[in-house]
């Protein structure tokens, strides 16, 4: 996020995109709804009508994959309304006028019919945005989990700079992060292409300073994507792999050919904190401590790096994968593999991460975390990104047209299947919350959302099981039959194991960021003949 | 009865929240007021945070596959035949032939240290994890 | 010190299989701290190994203690478990719980009682309860009949049991929502067989089954002239603790576990009831 | 016999006196650790903890007394059979520092374990406990307890009552216990003066008027005897309720719990209790997906009846103590002061 959390209880105007965030970020979501309950203004942008959608003033459910057609077409009518900041877009941005001339020619009445919504709707949503100065725009996997995310981001960006809703406080594009970490893995350069804090691996200065402490050479060539790696396939580069708590044999795109890349594997290494359908094909197991049993630090999605402090010494047999790691570390003769604890592995980060450099135990004891980037011990952290300057300087305005999904409805699929984190009460692979029995009788079993308008059509019940099929295979689920999902569009969620949805998603990936199609697929249903 | 300070191990709001720990066992989670995410308040996840952690179901031994069955063994025989296959791969396919996830669950310097051991150690940069799932 | 979550152990001594999902457990008590009796209509907490406790309605009547019946249909964990269980087994059991029948108000009536599936299973102590007093005493009640609904023959349970009564002179007569070529009795709902000569100004309702049936029956007797202090049903909720203290049985300010289970329309008609479909 | 009803202790006797209560039990006391969040927390060194008496704690006494999770029987299945065995007895403790609505929400609780039967670990916990409680001379931000008819200081209920009176405490004695700790610490102690008298009851009556929220808490309870709450009103309250269960878990009065079986290994597990929401849609629903609630309507529905309505006509009183935990922390932002709110402004 660009912004903090908090900040987003005082803009004026929030437009949520691709984010169900009062289940999947509930304390964003808490934000949010003060600030509406304060007086501010919401916009969802989602095809589904998720709990934040009804307290919106306008919710845009567009057709899935039409993102960049909706962008674009409210892009154009701040244009025409005269709502485009033109001091921001002469001072801090480049390469306007190429966008300003694609906009003019494109048609407002296709670009709405494109998106499944009424232009007047689009129109007073654009205005929204536009005329306040506290605008904010939240987004999440619903935008980027597309074949054209990276382009649909670009245009989540472009519309900020357009209106100057960037760069100052309450005002700018936050992308909400998932997992508890998920930032932190990328911030420590749990990525192919950088070394800690984003820097380049193809950058030889910065691999030499990464060498002079790591006492070794870097590779200088990016690595393969976690989706390149498990649908590397039968006789794929990948011949061994060490996993440390992720569970792609569920979390994966395509899952048959994740399973064709693991069943042939040389040799597979999991540290886990429980048996996952991952670590039932491992060679070895080991048996992780978790959260509560080792300390460290992890930042959340406002780029907040905070300690986690022991509670209790492992369980049983268990260790901390910082251990598991060194141990194979010395094994395998890399050096640097001997720190005494987590403290002394943050001394190196902040050595060579700059947006780390002042992150230190003591002081990270004594609040509640600091926000990167936080250069140095006398910084006191980064509340929002972009003041006085882009990243890489001015921002960068690029054309991003519509494209259609890879994969559209047809005769044989003719409903679009949309995954995501479908309950309030489970998380990711549902490894940890299906652990805890309040969770479990809260959600006990996957369901598929159907609208009624479909399940009239196919003469189904609520509660009553389907077979769900794809190009890529079929599974069987309990349908649940609601208002949320729009007619033609069933919507479900990964959790569980018994229900692998991602037999069915496509491995279609964005080109740039890799990051897999989950949000469209076409499917057909069909009733389960009783026995 | 003693409250460890905390963040949630769930989303990626980053709630502070108290572990109540009980005679080496968690017992109980509580919102802190003070942390400026939390606020007072969790979701139903970070409420009941402390669940999972004596489930009956944790892995509590290392396991080694033989004959197709995954047995409990030694730390040291896990670690050494760990090392031994990568070691192995490497040898025979190049460093490139091994692929790493790190996980978005670990912390900060558990991820760092894997990268590091990953590109130093194996020398590859076949490391990602499941940023975009 | 008082351990009123403690169970007693009992031991399974018999397992009757009534039909591919229901089965009843004949238990007795073995380690019991104070003497254990009932009435019918109430309930015990039953524990199984690692699975916890459930609320389960004694399906024998009183008289044949030491041993009593609780009949359980397959449905979740606990009771999947308790499937598995042999003869000989033990399990856990706290109680007895709950308001029973006003048995005493049933004298020299004329008894209907009303059952579909499982719901026959707190009926059924009431039924026993009312043979074994009018072999005892001559007016214990007047006539007996059983209403019994299934959704189709392979799942009409308790055979044995009705064959008895049938045998002593209850009217029985059974129905299924769907019937097949094996089947001779009546076909449809249970409340197409409330028919008006059963009823008398005499007739106490016992009913129990799923929460659309009662509604459905409750209607069709109230619609035949049957007074609303007449009629009984006994309600099913989830429990965690059957001595009105966890809150899960909450019912428009009352517990089903220590003002019910059994409640009469009367009672009822005060409250906002999922049964009466208010 | 008790001699010692009312007493004044100065402040610079506080520490001592409570030296010496904690070596007899185990003391509770708020404190404001370095996260600077206050919690009733046990004093392990009552030189380095320092007790915290200008915050209100976080947690209640419903921490201590119906733990969010707690052992109720630990259980073996061997070839001996299926066996539980009741858990360790509690310790003797002293919560000091209570303020009136908590212990107003023991003494609900109270009756709630009692009946039918006495409920065997709480009364195990309350018949080994001994509660000092502080008036509250300067209500905190969120609190309503004189609309609750809780606060801001107490007539009755606690073992011991303190009132700030600025150098030091007017202590009452409400009880047997309370009395004994007086009886028998009695040189700490000097006798109350007129002028202390004075002093007590100016302190009493401005805090009456220091409250910043007026809920009409008794105005809603006589008008839900009388008449239904609008439909509408429920759909919105649920439509704005995200099922985390907070306001019933920092709730002190909310009692609802579940029990549960957390197996060790194949022939060992303990029956654990642990707090439950009636907000939340598996609270109530059976075998087989029926479901007397509906959530999507009613999730809050039985919450601020049972509180407003049902225990008005149980008890005499609502069974909300106006400690005004669950207000700020709905991620909704419908606690139950907004529901009286809309309640009652419905009538005019």
């Amino acid at each position: 996020m660009t912004n903090s959390i908090e900040e987003l209880g005082s803009a004026d105007v929030l437009l949520v995109t691709g984010s169900n965030t009062t289940e999947t970020h509930p304390q964003i979501g808490r934000n949010i709804l003060e600030a509406v309950d304060g007086g501010a203004k919401l916009i969802v942008i989602d095809p589904r009508r998720t709990d934040l959608a009804k307290e919106a003033h306008i919710h845009l459910n567009l057709r899935p994959g039409t993102d960049i057609a909706l962008i674009n077409c409210m892009m154009r009518i701040i244009l025409d309304e005269d709502l485009a900041d033109d001091l921001f877009i002469s001072m801090r941005t480049e390469n306007f006028i190429p966008l300003r001339d694609y906009l003019h020619r494109l048609d407002l009445d296709e670009l709405s019919a494109t998106t499944g919504i009424e232009l007047k709707k689009i129109h007073e949503a654009a205005c929204i945005y536009a005329r306040s100065s506290k605008s904010v725009i939240c987004y999440c996997l619903g935008v980027t989990q597309h074949s054209c995310g990276t382009d649909n981001v670009q245009a989540v960006a472009n519309l900020a700079m357009l209106t100057g809703n960037v760069e100052k406080k309450h005002s700018g594009v936050d992308p909400l992060r998932g997992q508890n970490n998920v930032q932190g893995a990328c911030d420590m350069a749990a990525l192919p292409a950088v070394l800690p804090g984003y820097q380049a691996i193809t950058d030889s200065a910065i691999r030499d300073r990464f060498q002079a402490v790591w006492k070794r050479e870097i590779p200088a060539v990016p690595g393969l994507s976690l989706t390149e790696m498990t649908h590397s396939g039968k006789d794929g580069a990948i011949r061994a792999m060490f996993i440390m708590g992720e569970n792609p044999l569920i979390s994966d795109p395509h899952l048959s050919r994740v399973q064709e890349t693991f069943e042939n594997l040389d040799f597979l290494a999991v540290s886990d904190i429980f048996l996952t359908e991952t670590a039932q094909h491992a060679h070895v197991v080991f048996p992780a401590a978790s959260f509560a049993e080792k300390r460290g630090t992890i930042t959340n999605s406002e780029r907040r790096v905070q300690l986690c402090r022991q509670a209790i010494p492992p369980i049983a047999n268990c260790r901390p994968d910082s251990e598991i790691i060194m141990e194979l570390g010395k094994r395998l003769d890399c050096p640097g593999m001997d720190f005494e604890s987590s403290d002394e592995i943050m001394e190196e980060i902040s050595l060579l991460t700059p947006i780390y450099g002042g992150m230190h135990y003591d002081r990270l004891e004594q609040s509640h975390g600091l926000q990167w980037p936080c250069w140095n011990r006398d910084h006191e952290g980064t509340e929002f990104l972009h003041k006085y300057y882009f990243t890489r300087g001015k921002g960068q305005f690029t054309i991003t047209r519509h494209q259609e999904p890879a994969e559209r409805p047809d005769r044989t699929y003719p409903y679009t299947l949309v995954t995501g984190r479908g309950s309030y009460h489970h998380y990711h692979t549902a490894t940890m919350t299906r652990n805890s029995k309040r969770l479990v009788r809260e959600y006990p079993e996957a369901l598929l959302e159907i609208n009624a308008q479909d399940a009239k059509t196919l003469q189904l019940q609520d509660g009553e099981k389907v077979e769900l099929l794809s190009r890529r295979g079929k599974v069987r689920i309990t349908i649940t039959i609601t208002d949320r999902v729009q007619p033609g569009t069933v919507f479900s969620s990964f959790h569980f194991f018994e229900v692998p949805i991602n037999q069915l998603t496509t491995s279609v990936m964005d080109p740039k960021s890799k990051c897999p199609e989950f949000k469209v697929c076409s499917v057909n249903l069909q009733k389960v003949k009783h026995d | 009865m003693q409250n460890v300070m905390t963040i949630c191990n769930y989303c990626g709001c980053g709630c502070g929240v108290y572990l109540c720990v009980d005679n080496n066992r968690v017992v109980g989670s509580y919102p802190s007021r003070n942390h400026p995410i939390s606020r007072g308040n969790l979701c139903s996840k970070g409420w009941h945070l402390h669940q999972f952690i004596h489930s009956r179901n944790r892995l509590r031994e290392p396991l080694l596959r033989k004959n197709g069955e995954l047995l409990p063994v030694s730390w040291d025989e896990a670690l050494d035949v760990t090392a031994d296959a990568l070691h192995k791969s490497r040898e025979r396919s190049g460093p490139d032939s091994i692929g790493v996830l790190a996980s978005a669950k670990c912390s900060n310097e558990e991820n760092y240290l894997l990268q590091k051991f990953t590109r130093a150690g194996l020398g590859t940069n076949n490391i990602d994890h499941c940023a975009r799932l | 010190m008082n351990t009123n979550f403690i169970p007693a152990t009992a031991v399974i001594r018999e397992i009757i299989r009534e039909n591919d999902t229901i089965s009843t457990f004949r238990l007795e008590l073995i380690n019991k701290r104070v003497p254990f009796s009932f009435r019918s209509g109430q309930f015990c907490m039953l524990s199984v190994p690692h699975c916890g406790e459930a609320a389960i309605s004694i399906s024998s009547a009183p008289n044949a203690l030491p041993l009593f019946d609780l009949s359980i249909r397959n449905a979740g964990e606990l009771t999947n478990a308790m499937h598995q269980m042999k003869a000989g087994e033990q399990v856990g059991i706290r109680g007895p719980f709950g308001t029973p029948f006003p048995m005493a108000d049933f004298a020299n009536s004329d008894m209907l009682f009303v059952a579909g599936g499982i719901g026959l299973a707190p009926l059924k102590s009431v039924i026993d309860h009312c043979l074994f007093q009018s072999g005892l005493e001559a007016d214990a009640v007047a006539n007996i009949t059983l209403l019994y609904g299934s959704r189709s023959p392979s799942e009409v349970a308790f055979t044995t049991a009705i064959s008895s009564w049938k045998e002593q002179g209850i009217d029985c007569r059974l129905t299924v929502d769907a019937g097949d070529d094996s089947w001779h009795a009546n076909v449809g709902l249970v409340t197409e067989l409330l028919q008006k000569e059963l009823i008398t100004k005499n007739t106490k309702s016992l009913i129990c089954g799923p929460p659309v049936m009662i509604r459905f029956v409750i209607a069709r007797l109230t619609e035949m002239g049957c007074a609303s202090h007449d009629i009984f049903t006994t309600l099913e909720r989830h429990m965690k603790c059957g001595m009105g203290t966890c809150g899960h049985c909450h019912l428009d300010g009352k517990l089903v576990c220590v003002d019910g289970p059994v409640f009469s329309l009367e009672q009822l008609q005060t409250m906002d009831v999922m049964e009466l479909g208010t | 016999m008790i001699d010692l009803q009312e007493m004044i202790l100065e402040k610079d006797r506080l520490i001592p006196l409570l030296r010496k209560l904690k070596k007899e039990s185990r003391l509770i006391a708020p404190v404001t650790n370095k996260h600077g969040d206050t919690l009733l927390s046990e004093i392990n060194n009552i030189d380095r903890d320092t007790i915290d008496l200008d915050r209100q704690p976080q947690n209640s006494l419903k921490s201590f007394f119906l733990p969010q999770q707690e052992i109720l029987a630990h259980y073996s299945v061997d070839t001996t059979g299926y066996n539980f065995t009741a858990p360790e007895a509690a310790k003797e403790t002293i919560y000091f520092g209570v303020r009136s609505c908590d212990l107003t929400a023991l003494l609900y609780m109270d009756l709630i374990f009692s009946k039918p039967a006495k409920d065997a670990s709480y009364y195990d916990r309350r018949n080994r406990s001994v509660i000092i409680t502080l008036g509250c001379n300067d209500p905190f931000a969120n609190c309503f307890c004189e609309a609750t008819n809780s606060g801001p200081y107490l007539d009755y209920g606690y073992d011991l009552q303190f009132i700030d009176l600025g150098s030091s405490y007017y202590v009452a004695a409400g009880r047997r216990k309370g009395a004994d700790l007086l009886n028998k610490w009695d040189y700490f102690f000097r006798t109350v003066e007129e002028e202390d008298q004075k002093i007590r009851y100016q302190l009493f009556l401005e805090a009456r008027g220091r409250f910043n929220r007026n809920i009409q808490v008794s105005h809603a309870c006589h008008k839900l005897q009388e008449e239904e709450v609008a439909e509408t009103i429920w759909e919105k309250l649920a439509g704005r309720c995200y099922d985390c269960g907070g306001c019933a878990y920092v709730c002190p009065t909310c009692t609802c719990f579940s029990v549960d079986d957390m197996a060790i290994d194949d022939s060992h597990g303990t029956r654990i209790r642990s707090w439950d929401a009636c907000t939340s849609s598996g609270f109530t629903r059976m075998a087989g997906n029926h479901n007397p609630t509906d959530r999507t309507r009613h999730a809050l529905k039985q919450r601020f009846l049972h509180k407003l309505k049902y225990d008005y006509q149980k008890h005499g009183k609502a069974s909300c103590t106006g400690c005004g935990r669950c207000v700020d922390i709905c991620f909704g932002g419908v606690d139950i002061t907004t529901f009286i709110e809309m309640f009652t402004r419905d009538a005019s």
